[in-house]
């Protein structure tokens, strides 16, 4: 049994109308609004929708708290990569799909009314591949969350490296790594949410080495893909197979969480993760004064995140 | 699996066979897929045969300390030219048998848990690491996935990013993704002439963006994994020349020629602060990717469904245009999700 | 072995109930054994249990990141009075069924991996850590083996006596012998007033140096195995009384006990500095223990073949007296090997 | 099948003769000075018998190098432990048989020209089981590599803890690591040569702890003894089960190393492990004459280990 792939032809073909959305696991005929209401979770058989970044980061963070950084980050196409269509022209045609810049999106937040550094992946946007930009957003997440000495969080939702930036693409696993680990090391939480999908480079990456590595339900988090695994393994695979409870089971997932109880669940952890930094994050305010947001999501971000005193009070 | 690689492994020494013969430059595809060949050639010698070469005393150790030994990674202590050295490579067996013992050369992830516990050992004794490259990939099986092959690679990933000793890294064949890169972060990337370098093997890369393996070769061009091509885009180095018609038909030469550029840059390395190694690895990492800033204005977006209404619908307004919600657009959309190992 | 271990938990049942009357002073072996019952008591209150009545916040953490999850060991953040603690420690079931899944307590490799990992994590974060201690052993199965429950157990260890962040343990029930100790390496150890604390289980004691399990009570005499005797060994540093019949006959209170002791010692610890902490540490385990220094004359060697004869004819010499070389003796010899785990 | 329980009644039954020895393994009857001559091994099956301390260190240590150290350290009896027979007993028995005055032996030696601390376990002393005295040897063998800077050879030979010093043989278990982790942090090499039977507490400690693991071939080596495994593990054990290949095959022994090699191997392990310390050996080397050998073994060392310098040129 291969591993079923992703695929957005498949998925279009699942949303015949505007209005209804049918359930890819159990078939049944959603009413769109209702959904959103349930934070895109099948009321029926609790199948978790993919959410955009804007989507995940409204659903997780206190409102309007968010501030983006880098929105300007821009590919470029290093290898003059070419397969059936210009790498460039991809690109354009993601970024007019989705109005994001690239697949990845990072700034700062607070959640519980804690400040926090967080970078989001869009799968929509080719896939959530990790090039360049999404590679460097990551790391540059986890550089201002050590500046501030703020937890990092990080919520995967990728196919893996970005083939058309070559091995480019693959230095980013070590980009990452080195940025989250000097984080680490210096005792500044990571949290990793690995959404549907997280695989591949990703997934071999930033997104196993959490201090807390937390997971929606059912979701696809594995490092082989299905048609490298298709090709390779011998007969029947395992119940579940690269699945969220299957990596719990297996040791590399801490908890597995619904979608519904995921913010409440990470304002505790934040909580016992992270103790309030006045200091830290106070002297580093000058700086956020620097920045002036920019992108489709100003609109979440018209106000700054709470001076560090106000955290201690709220 | 076996058989479908062994018969690779046939492919693979017929592609060395013809890859003899002179490079026709008029054929950009032809001459980079001669180069895999030569890359994948089971003749060409791996760290096992490099050591016997290059090292005056070598010790073996066995065992991630968790649950087995893997015959496709090999790591031990080393004395090179009378310096100790922590040395760990892949090893794929010349021979079917021994191929098939050392699974092609394909780590599980105790092949990369050892390479961790060696490594500290290394860093503690204050030795500083080779490591020799030449994978296909890390194993993809089932087994692989259950016992964390993603995360083995990451863990070893972020260890030799702050292993406070010099690493020097040597392409020495296939340097296939996340399975070459778990040991393959340096303060120098050497590579081989003939090594070839890649995010995903040229297969992979065809079956996904070209919809057929056949075009492994036009993917393999696209990729420009040739190690010259690395050295450009200053993944690597500085590339090894090889002897005649590859490093396969002369390893002691090959092997006298890698242990020169490794002694050459332990020395340039051992001479610096720990401190400045540390912060140089990071930078060599942090700087590789292209990209540039914009000054910020948004994208256009098409006259459909804005992004800020369908915000708005998500937090609870109107039902319009839910069509475009997150990741479930019903415009034709053609990008393939890059589902692939690295 | 579930269903022997059913049976040895009824007992322990029954074994509790009778422990429910009055211990009689003047046959010291039956109130030594009572006492063991009540240690091993399945309505004891666990780590779970405790921590719901202890800790304001509290989140697991599951999985070693190599292999599983094990449900006999439960690790975490808590909160504790306001003060952020990580939190490791055994659990067995108080229904057969939950016993069963929890293996009765006893963990596998997994489950000290699991507890290594946390325990660094609170380190990393400066966070002290806390350990409930309860378990009648290690599991000694196969797969455990396999999987280096030993190695495990020794790592464990390793890390807990150079943790940089002070360390609180408390045996709650059972302290079973390696699987205890595991994580019960503490700058301050405590004991519940009817908690046990063994080399080895009284039983596996008895089956070997009185060649029968019956002699249970008299090992477990013999081993002074009681909170009490471990606190005049100076294997425990404090005894926390139980409420009225025991632990099991009121959570509440105990945890309430438990809570106050722990609160009180952590706020000493967390002002000494690490250096001073990690070296007192040190030295409240390397001063355990009991030997004496002579002043040396060889022992008298009885008039048979000496030691240095037997030296020289291993070395080459004389055949006579093969008979004494090494650990070979013909004579007479009752000392069993003490096989067991620790 | 349960674990066969090393049994010296077994052994007794199976030397009939002085001058002839029956292998345990393959029942060959092996002449005793051939036996010695082929350092215990049988010539037939490969079956190596197990050493005393003194034989083990005349077997490793290169001749006349060992300084034997703390020699008087001698067991109390803190329980006043009594089962069919009191402790004290014993151990007095054990003494007479062994002609050691508890299980382990550590001193000062070299191997190769390079010197090394070295602790070995004999197991004709109660089973080599650890209880107050053997741990320690093992720390005060630690502790004084770490004071030299020179590596640590640790031998093991052990049923486990020892019982009869109750919870006390426990914390020895703390007491070794304790010290051996101080030794590795530090960067001085630990090897654990593990010999027939390491089993036990020795084996949850330091004995599996080594920066590298060594074992003879076919020892057992492993935690839980043969009554609680046959106790609890249903069926029949796995191939091998708790031997030197088996523990080899699962990850945790680097080397099965046969006992004719065993020394040429040591050489070359610790020449790759260990610089040649001058400055540290050298500096200490006054509180080498402050000690005298005394036991049994000071036939082993009527010279001192090699200066610095000699072990340089040598
Ligand atoms: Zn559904
Ligand atoms: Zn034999």
């Amino acid at each position: 049994m291969p591993i079923k792939l992703p695929s957005f032809r498949q998925r279009r073909d699942a949303y015949p109308s505007d209005l209804w959305t049918q359930c890819p696991t159990c078939q049944e005929m959603l009413f769109n609004k209702q959904l959103d209401k349930a934070l895109r979770v099948c009321s029926n058989c609790g199948h978790h929708f993919r959410l955009s970044a804007a989507a995940r980061l409204s659903l997780l963070l206190d409102q309007d708290t968010f501030e983006e950084r880098d929105s300007g980050l821009q590919s470029l196409d290093p290898l003059g990569f070419v397969d059936l269509k210009a790498y460039p022209d991809r690109v354009a045609a993601a970024q007019a799909n989705t109005g994001l810049r690239d697949a990845a999106v990072w700034g700062f937040g607070a959640i519980g009314g804690r400040p926090i550094a967080i970078c989001v992946m869009d799968f929509s946007f080719m896939g959530g591949s990790m090039g360049s930009v999404v590679g460097e957003k990551v790391a540059r997440s986890a550089e201002a969350a050590l500046a501030r000495r703020i937890p990092l969080l990080i919520v995967s939702a990728s196919g893996g490296a970005r083939m058309q930036e070559g091995t480019l693409s693959l230095m980013q696993l070590v980009k990452t790594v080195a940025a989250t680990e000097r984080l680490r090391q210096a005792g500044i939480p990571l949290i990793s949410l690995m959404s549907d999908p997280t695989t591949g480079g990703v997934f071999a990456s930033f997104a196993a080495l959490g201090d807390v590595n937390l997971a929606e339900p059912n979701a696809l988090i594995g490092f082989a893909g299905a048609r490298v695994s298709a090709g390779t393994i011998q007969g029947e695979l395992p119940e579940g197979f690269q699945r969220s409870e299957f990596l719990f089971n297996h040791g590399f997932v801490d908890r597995v969480i619904h979608r519904s109880d995921l913010r409440d669940e990470l304002i505790k952890l934040v909580g016992l993760l992270a103790p309030v930094q006045l200091a830290d994050a106070g002297a580093d305010n000058g700086s956020i004064a620097a920045f002036r947001p920019l992108s489709f999501l100003s609109a979440l971000a018209d106000r700054v995140i709470p001076e560090s005193d106000e955290v201690v009070r709220g | 699996m076996v058989e479908r690689l062994i018969n690779r492994a046939g492919r693979k020494g017929s592609g060395a066979d013809s890859a003899a013969g002179p490079l026709d430059p008029a054929d950009p595809t032809a001459a980079v897929w001669a180069r895999v060949q030569l890359a994948r050639n089971l003749r060409r010698p791996r760290t096992l045969e490099l050591l016997a070469l290059i090292a005056d005393d070598f010790v073996e150790l066995h065992g991630d300390r968790y649950f087995g030994d893997d015959p496709a990674i090999v790591a031990g202590l080393a004395r090179i030219d009378g310096r100790r050295v922590v040395v760990v490579g892949q090893q794929k067996g010349a021979e079917t048998d021994e191929n098939i013992r050392r699974n092609f050369g394909m780590p599980h992830p105790e092949g990369y848990r050892k390479a961790i516990r060696v490594m500290e050992l290394g860093e503690r004794l204050g030795l500083p690491i080779v490591t020799f490259v030449d994978v296909p990939g890390a194993h993809p099986g089932a087994d692989s996935e259950e016992r964390g092959i993603a995360e083995s690679i990451a863990k070893s990933i972020a260890l030799m990013t702050r292993l406070r000793t010099p690493i020097v890294t040597v392409i020495t064949g296939e340097g296939g993704s996340g399975g070459a890169l778990a040991i393959a972060v340096g303060d120098v990337v050497l590579a081989l002439e003939n090594a070839v370098y890649s995010v995903i093997s040229p297969e992979g890369c065809a079956s996904i963006l070209w919809r057929t393996p056949d075009q492994a070769p036009a993917a393999a061009l696209a990729m420009r994994m040739t190690a010259a091509d690395q050295l450009q885009l200053g993944v690597v180095d500085e590339v090894i020349p090889e002897p005649r018609e590859g490093a396969h038909t002369d390893h002691p030469a090959t092997a006298a020629t890698i242990k020169t550029a490794i002694i050459r840059h332990l020395a340039v390395l051992e001479r610096k602060p720990l401190d400045d190694l540390i912060e140089a690895r990071y930078r060599r990492y942090r700087a590789l990717g292209a990209f540039t800033t914009l000054d910020v204005e948004p994208v256009i977006i098409p006259d459909r469904p804005g992004f800020t209404d369908r915000l708005r619908n998500l937090l609870g307004g109107s039902t319009r245009a839910t069509n475009g919600v997150g990741p479930n657009p019903t415009r034709p959309y053609d990008e393939p999700p890059a589902r692939e190992e690295v």
